[in-house]
């Protein structure tokens, strides 16, 4: 199945993008979507004990399941204010 | 006027307050934060921030931080606006307006969000100084850790 | 515009902002404080407020409140505004604003200060209620009074 | 010598005048003031431990010495804000 990956900031400078699309197989969950990004891009991975997640604009955890079409956000630490 | 806003326009301080109060008869005080951009951050000159948002994700965490608020100090109306894109120095980032019957819980619920919009709202600022530019990173975003909402209430002084 | 004042005139807080924040490259945080009038108090239903000032020593405690803030804040640029003559419900009896590098700072100068004009400030109010009127009276104006400014520093949660 | 006495708020209002000009003797203190003041007018008697004093327009205490022309006020405890 497709997902849109979306990254943020200082995680989207690193992957040279703000949204991809990816096929993962079904019953992905968070974690496998992020093990197939840093796989392809290893530089994201000293985000791994700092980002947050997202999955369609709600914030998740690395164990909650995909689905086809999910928009799928990985994020830094923030800074607003 | 929204009660909450993530904007690229200019943040009007007056208009938000002025919506707030609207028919406010009951209400005798009225707290506000103005976060400014600075000229110098820790040893940098500034020239001008860039700030970029997950923006439906940032509106629903700054709805639930006036949700938050209002499960702590039931009598209070908050309204929160935070602003995108280039801002030079000396513009106002976000700014916060609390309403209440007291000043205790006006002042309490305005501390308290501007210290939660650092820890769970997805906004992230570019800092360009003389020299080059940095994202500044700050707290992992966590809106279910109680630890950090408790000590966010602590320094509300409420 | 006075950083402090005295005035029958319908006060201005942006205006004092404004005035606080020009030039102040280096400030990231403006605190505020606005008082209004509310339409009960004590279970009266307020009609109108009536403010009255010893003028000349209501701007001179006006302006040993910001010295005060500014030995214990030093960064922070202190504004004070107090309303008399007639006000109606809704309206701006005190603006109050406070301007610092940090959020810490302004929240907790500002906060201060609309506890010691309520300590040390030479103004009276008198409440037109349905039925009657009442001079309200709070507390014993004593600038000396050590305990009574650590008791507002500690509400400041500086 | 004489001094101005001035009132404010409620006790403007027991004593039916804001300002008052009253002969004292001289070396009279703040207190010297008040007792004339209030043997003259015993309703404002009630105020005699909960009031401020000032002389001049500035804070000052019961044992305060007053001067020919001063501005003596008695204050009743503040309500501002």
């Amino acid at each position: 199945m497709r997902v849109t990956i979306r990254l943020f900031a200082r995680l989207r400078d690193l992957a040279g993008a703000a949204e991809l699309v990816r096929e993962v197989p079904d019953h992905a969950t968070v974690q496998t979507v992020w093990n197939a990004l840093k796989s392809e891009m290893p530089s994201l991975v000293e985000y791994e004990r700092t980002m947050s997640v997202a999955v369609n604009a709600e914030y998740s955890r690395m164990g909650a399941a995909v689905h086809e079409g999910d928009e799928v956000a990985f994020l830094p630490p923030v800074s607003g204010g | 006027m929204a009660q909450v806003a993530i904007t690229a326009e200019r943040l009007d301080l007056e208009a938000l307050t002025t919506e707030l109060v609207r028919e406010a008869r009951g209400d005798g005080a009225v707290a506000t934060f103005t976060g400014l951009v600075r000229d110098h951050n820790q040893g940098r000159n500034v020239c001008f921030l860039e700030y970029e948002a997950y923006e439906p994700l940032a509106v629903r965490a700054l709805h639930r931080i006036v949700d938050e608020a209002r499960a702590t100090w039931p009598d209070v109306r908050l309204g929160l606006h935070h602003r995108i894109g280039r801002l030079e120095i000396g513009e106002a980032s976000i700014v916060i307006v609390a309403v209440s019957p007291h000043r205790s819980d006006a002042f309490a619920a305005c501390r308290y969000a501007i210290e939660r919009v650092k820890q769970i709202v997805p906004i992230w600022k570019r800092e360009h100084f003389e020299g080059g530019d940095v994202w500044l990173e700050g707290a992992t975003a966590d809106p279910d850790d109680e630890n950090a909402r408790q000590a966010a209430q602590r320094i509300a002084c409420a």
